[in-house]
């Protein structure tokens, strides 16, 4: 995804440019013969990639004068020495005028020539580049803007835990779901069937379930107080061990070390399907009054939650999968979307540094929704006036948002 | 002591990568990979606790006469037999590289006619749940559930060639009120807007969790302090 | 069941009627229209036919390049465009150069040659009417260097033949050599990158089909920059009911994305019914209570 | 595997796992439970070929320790061999880490599991803050801002702003800011109501997938 999303910003612009020259190249089917020799590009400039981890030289030049008049592409040569043999590198499309060397050894000294190409092969070749040599370095500032931003949101939530920790109160308003946890505990408790409770089915590197651990932690706490028996199927191995931890710590500061047992959680397999098709075996035998299911979520999400709808459970869904939460919406009481789901567990906790971050988040998103409406409005003045005054002002939020390919 | 070194790693280690992000020199620069490797690793390790752990519950049905013991069996006797088909790599061809998934071996065979079809039934029981569940919660109680309603019925009523009839009498001028038309508008437009309101959100929801773990704010996950 | 109004229990037992019964409806949805190839005519709608009319238009011998940019978990919705694609181009007697973007599109190309081309059109000579160009790594990258230099990037087809031992290849010199690019997949990379990259700059007609996921987030290209697009089974079977209607013969060969409208289109019916359904009894109940409320008001 | 016998022995598993709808019973339980065993086993397996070997024991050199021929040289090699220190050495610290998770049985030392778990949640939470903060909330709000000179425009941006709004924490959600919020819940109940729509076709896809084994197939019903 992080990936994809450099490349894709980068290919876009680079899109547009070869989008630019197209008339130029619609042109040069019709004009074949060409009076004057093709000039080659100039001024050819080979420097270190900026900002990686080396093995990458860059290489730009100014284009061929007779860029409109036939060029349909230039190829790159290089050479470890200045008299040495020459060999090609790769193309560029006409129009583009510069290249990555993405191979290069850190040890050595390259030379490089641009070739301008015609459609009739002519080839012009343009005077030798300085010598360059790639090396790693210690920063990318390509990514400034993410220090920025990150350092403001970072630093929000950094000074909102210790202004909490001095017992400085906050407003926070309430959200249904959790709201609602009590109850739905309370309601399992009168009925005397047990709590299901299903943390995703992804692993502990997934954030999404340490959050569904953090918030099982919670829950388990309040159960502990009932005699309520808790039910935790898990789909991996490490969350089994994670959750059993989490749950014993619950009932020992509940102070109900007695009523705990290492059956409450238990291992089922890693494969989706099969995970849900054994938590519909259990919703179906055991009835469970109360089901939970926190965590990442995939096509699973509907099956569950409609057999749990199906034997009448008071059900809270909570995730950050978008493609899911329509059917918790859809299927469920109460739905934590998205955002909710990772700060349940500092409103569960009722902890003011926990507390405290969720302001930070709110901070987070004046940030946003300021640089959307700034954004916004810089564009359309400038799409109305043309000046270029906000032109520049609306590419400067623009890029302070971009993650440009390095 | 015990709880305090677990801390100090997740600290130094979330840290670490967050800010190697701005570093591509080595080893920065390939952290986030190779950590994502070691975690893979881990896994498999962890892997023999979880299947300990079903070995024995289902053990244990089996040993106190659970009234569903003998389906324990099943899954005992499932996972032996497909440990052992997988392992020793029975009528595919031996030793530790060779081909695991060779057409005719029992590991595949059990792959492509038990496996296969439990799993892609499971999946496809999703059919009728999306119709049970569109019946029952796609009704207008109040404002929001009509909005939800509306955006849906529009969608559903464009995928069928009856949408697709009931509005193409409309003149060119309201042509975008036809149902296919208002359908992918539906699409693009404001389901984009809603998901994008979603990913940021999610984005700084996620931002402060990592921060209140990777500061030891949260330390839930970290379990009992017991012996 | 309320004995003074039976009219009213009927509503009540439809609003809570039991889950299973909405599963029997959506099985018989999908397992008659299945047993009886039951099939309803999809007219094609505008994007669908452009994609029709455009190879329709291209006259006998004009070069098409089909890439292949998908893998095996979307074959069952990409292949059926894919076929009835190949069928066009047979039978308007176009050149057709298969490639891929994706590793996995490799072996689709050999299997929709064997299965379509070679069964079916048995008359085609491959290296003339069409050609197997394969896998090439680069994504994007790929299409930048194509654009200005084939050959550069193909020097054998995937049978490892000499590119210029290939008579159709003879006369390609660039993207700009063919007349139309189809893009089939939809994922990355896929139509979005011909678009960008090979069609925009080059100025080259670019057409192709996609996932149902995929599908809405390439209509803001349509039809400026992409001239058409077929979305996931249903434009698929679009694109069979236009094809047959061209050519009746073709009744008689597979179709299997008509065939999947078929349950599809009930099950979405049945679907639809139940919402509707569930709305009307939902409201006449609603009425009632509000109607019980108000008696019971004047009574006390 | 004779193709009647073993389309037979699916098509049973099919019917068994499609009976749960009306309701649980012992075909379903017997299916239920061969799916765990066999899927936990051939995950096992799984995990064994595709990360433990390759990963671990490849990187180290353990494989070609144990006698395989055509294995890579690994770590352990091109310690005891050559003397030098490889890179892949790292990968030893992966393989502690993986044995402290097993400690975790012993009652005297289990405490040291939480080294590993205190590994991955860091790692998580590292890796996740850089990505989500990269690909979800940056390059969206890149998208988003744009000029007002269209109703699509103007729709998303009253929409992306609107929806945020929703999932602000610190304020009740009452005037005329609980008016955006409302307008942000119908952008986001937009959504849900679409992708749901949406989804609805390809998961009537799988059903017909399985109802064409069973009577195509399976029966030969289907031509």
């Amino acid at each position: 995804m992080k990936a994809f999303s450099y490349s894709f910003t980068f290919y876009c612009l680079l899109g547009l440019i070869l989008l630019a020259t197209t008339d130029g190249l619609a042109q040069v089917e019709s004009s074949d013969s060409l009076l004057s020799p093709l000039l080659p590009p100039s001024e050819v400039i080979a420097e270190d990639h900026p900002g990686d981890a080396g093995a990458a030289i860059i290489v730009r030049w100014k284009l061929s004068p007779d860029e409109d008049r036939g060029v349909t592409g230039y190829e790159i040569v290089r050479s470890t020495s200045p008299t040495g043999e020459f060999s090609s590198i790769g193309f560029a499309a006409a129009g583009s005028n510069r290249y990555v060397d993405a191979n290069t050894e850190d040890s050595l000294t390259y030379y490089y020539k641009v070739l301008a190409i015609d459609v009739d092969k002519n080839v012009s070749e343009s005077e030798l580049s300085p010598p360059a040599r790639s090396s790693p370095q210690w920063f990318n500032f390509h990514l400034l803007n993410l220090l920025i931003i990150g350092g403001l949101i970072c630093g929000a939530v950094i000074y909102f835990i210790a202004h909490a920790k001095k017992g400085k109160k906050l407003f926070l308003r309430k959200i249904a779901g959790l709201e609602a946890v009590d109850e739905a505990i309370g309601r399992a408790t009168e009925m005397g069937r047990p709590i299901l409770f299903i943390p995703g089915i992804l692993d502990m590197d997934d954030v999404q379930t340490i959050a569904a651990i953090t918030i099982l932690g919670r829950v388990a706490k309040t159960i502990a107080q009932y005699d309520t028996k808790l039910n935790v199927p898990t789909s991996r191995s490490i969350v089994m061990s994670t959750a059993m931890e989490t749950v014993k710590e619950a009932y020992i500061s509940a102070g109900r070390a007695d009523a705990y047992s290492d059956d409450f959680v238990h291992y089922v397999t890693d494969e989706q399907f099969g995970y849900v098709a054994a938590v519909n075996g259990i919703m179906v035998r055991e009835r469970p009054a109360t089901c939970f299911y926190i965590g990442a979520f995939f096509a699973e999400s509907l099956i569950m939650a409609e057999t749990g709808n199906a034997i009448g459970a008071i059900q809270i869904a909570g995730t950050a999968m978008p493609a899911q939460l329509p059917f918790f919406v859809a299927a469920c009481d109460y739905t934590l979307i998205g955002e909710e789901l990772f700060a349940a567990s500092a409103y569960l906790s009722g902890e003011p540094k926990q507390l405290g971050s969720l302001k930070g988040q709110d901070v987070g998103k004046i940030i946003a929704m300021s640089a959307i409406v700034i954004g916004a409005l810089l564009e359309t003045f400038f799409a109305i006036s043309g000046s270029s005054f906000f032109g520049s002002l609306a590419e400067l939020v623009h890029k302070l948002f971009s993650i440009v390919a390095s | 002591m015990r709880r305090q070194i677990p801390v100090v790693i997740t600290f130094i280690v979330g840290s670490v990568l967050i800010i190697s992000v701005f570093i591509p020199h080595k080893p920065f620069g390939q952290l986030g990979e190779n950590f994502s490797v070691y975690f893979d690793i881990i896994a498999v390790f962890a892997f023999i606790l979880g299947a300990g752990n079903l070995l024995r519950v289902h053990g244990n049905r089996i040993y106190k006469k659970h009234k569903d013991w003998p389906y324990s069996v099943v899954t005992v006797a499932g996972f032996t037999v497909m440990m052992i088909a997988g392992l020793f790599k029975i009528g595919g061809s031996p030793g530790i590289t060779g081909d695991l998934t060779e057409p005719g071996s029992m590991f595949e065979d059990l792959y492509m006619y038990v496996f296969t079809p439990l799993m892609a039934t499971m999946f496809a029981l999703l059919a009728f749940y999306v119709a049970s569940a569109s019946h029952r919660a796609f009704r207008a109680k109040n404002k929001e559930a009509t909005v939800l309603l509306l955006a849906a019925f529009v969608i559903l009523l464009g995928r069928t060639p009856f949408g697709v009839e009931l509005t193409s009498w409309l003149p060119d001028p309201l042509s975008f009120l036809e149902i296919p038309n208002l359908a992918s508008w539906i699409m693009s437009v404001p389901n984009m807007a809603g998901q994008r309101a979603i990913m940021v959100g999610i984005a700084l929801g996620v931002i402060a969790m990592a921060l209140r773990v990777i500061l030891g704010v949260e330390r839930t996950y970290l379990g009992a302090d017991s012996e | 069941m309320n004995p003074d109004n039976p009219k009213m229990g009927f509503f009540e037992t439809i609003a809570n009627i039991d889950r299973r019964v909405i599963f029997l409806f959506i099985g018989f949805a999908v397992i008659i229209p299945v047993l009886l190839s039951f099939s309803c005519t999809e007219e094609a709608t505008p994007i669908v036919q452009a994609v029709y009319d455009e190879i329709e238009s291209l006259p006998e011998g004009s070069k098409v390049l089909i890439s292949f940019d998908y893998g095996p978990s979307t074959v069952p919705e990409v292949q059926p465009m894919i076929d009835a694609l190949l069928r066009h181009s047979c039978e308007k007697n176009l050149k057709m150069y298969m490639m891929a973007l994706w590793g996995t599109g490799h072996n689709l190309i050999s299997e929709s040659m064997q299965d379509i081309i070679e069964k079916e059109f048995p008359h085609k000579i491959y290296g003339v009417d069409y050609v197997n160009l394969g896998y090439k790594a680069g994504n994007q990258g790929l299409i930048n260097v194509i654009l200005t230099d084939m050959k550069k990037m193909y020097t054998t087809d995937a049978r490892g033949s000499e590119i210029d031992a290939v008579p159709m290849m003879v006369d390609i010199r660039n993207l700009k050599s063919f007349d139309l690019i189809l893009s089939m997949g939809g994922g990355f990379p896929g139509i979005k990158e011909w678009v960008l990259f090979g069609g925009d700059p080059g100025n080259i007609p670019v057409a192709g089909g996609a996932t149902a996921v995929s599908a809405p987030l390439l209509y803001p290209y349509y039809p400026r920059q992409l001239l058409g697009l077929l979305g996931g089974i249903k434009g698929a079977a679009e694109y069979e009911s236009a094809l047959i209607k061209g050519y009746p013969k073709f009744k008689t060969h597979s179709h299997p994305a008509i065939d999947m409208m078929g349950p599809q289109t009930v099950a979405h019916i049945v679907i639809v019914f139940f919402i509707v359904i569930g709305n009307i009894t939902f409201f006449i109940g609603r009425k009632r209570e509000e109607g019980e409320k108000r008696e019971g008001g004047v009574i006390k | 595997m004779d193709s009647v016998f073993s389309h037979t022995i699916a098509a049973i598993l099919t019917i068994g796992i499609i009976s749960f709808l009306y309701k649980d019973n012992p075909l379903y339980k017997f299916c239920e439970s061969l799916f765990i065993g066999v899927s936990a086993g051939y995950w096992f397996v799984q995990q064994y070929y595709a990360n433990l070997l390759p990963k671990l024991f490849d990187n180290l050199g353990i494989t070609k320790l144990v006698g395989a021929e055509n294995a890579p040289e690994g770590a352990l090699q091109a310690l005891f061999l050559e003397g030098r220190l490889d890179d892949n050495l790292l990968y030893l610290i992966a393989g502690v880490l993986g044995v402290m998770m097993l400690l975790r049985l012993s009652p005297k030392i289990g405490w040291i599991a939480r080294w590993p778990l205190a590994f991955t949640v860091g790692s998580s939470a590292g890796l996740y803050f850089i990505t989500y903060f990269q690909s979800n909330a940056m390059s969206q709000l890149e998208h988003t801002i744009l000029p007002l000179n269209s109703f699509n425009n103007l729709v998303l941006i009253v929409g992306t702003v609107t929806g945020i709004i929703y999932f602000y924490f610190s304020k009740e959600h009452k005037g005329v800011f609980g008016g955006a919020a409302k307008v942000g819940i119908y952008f986001l109940m937009i959504t849900f109501g679409a992708s749901f729509g949406y989804t609805v076709m390809s998961r009537m896809s799988l059903l017909i997938g399985r109802i064409d084994f069973l009577f195509g197939t399976w029966l030969g019903l289907v031509k």
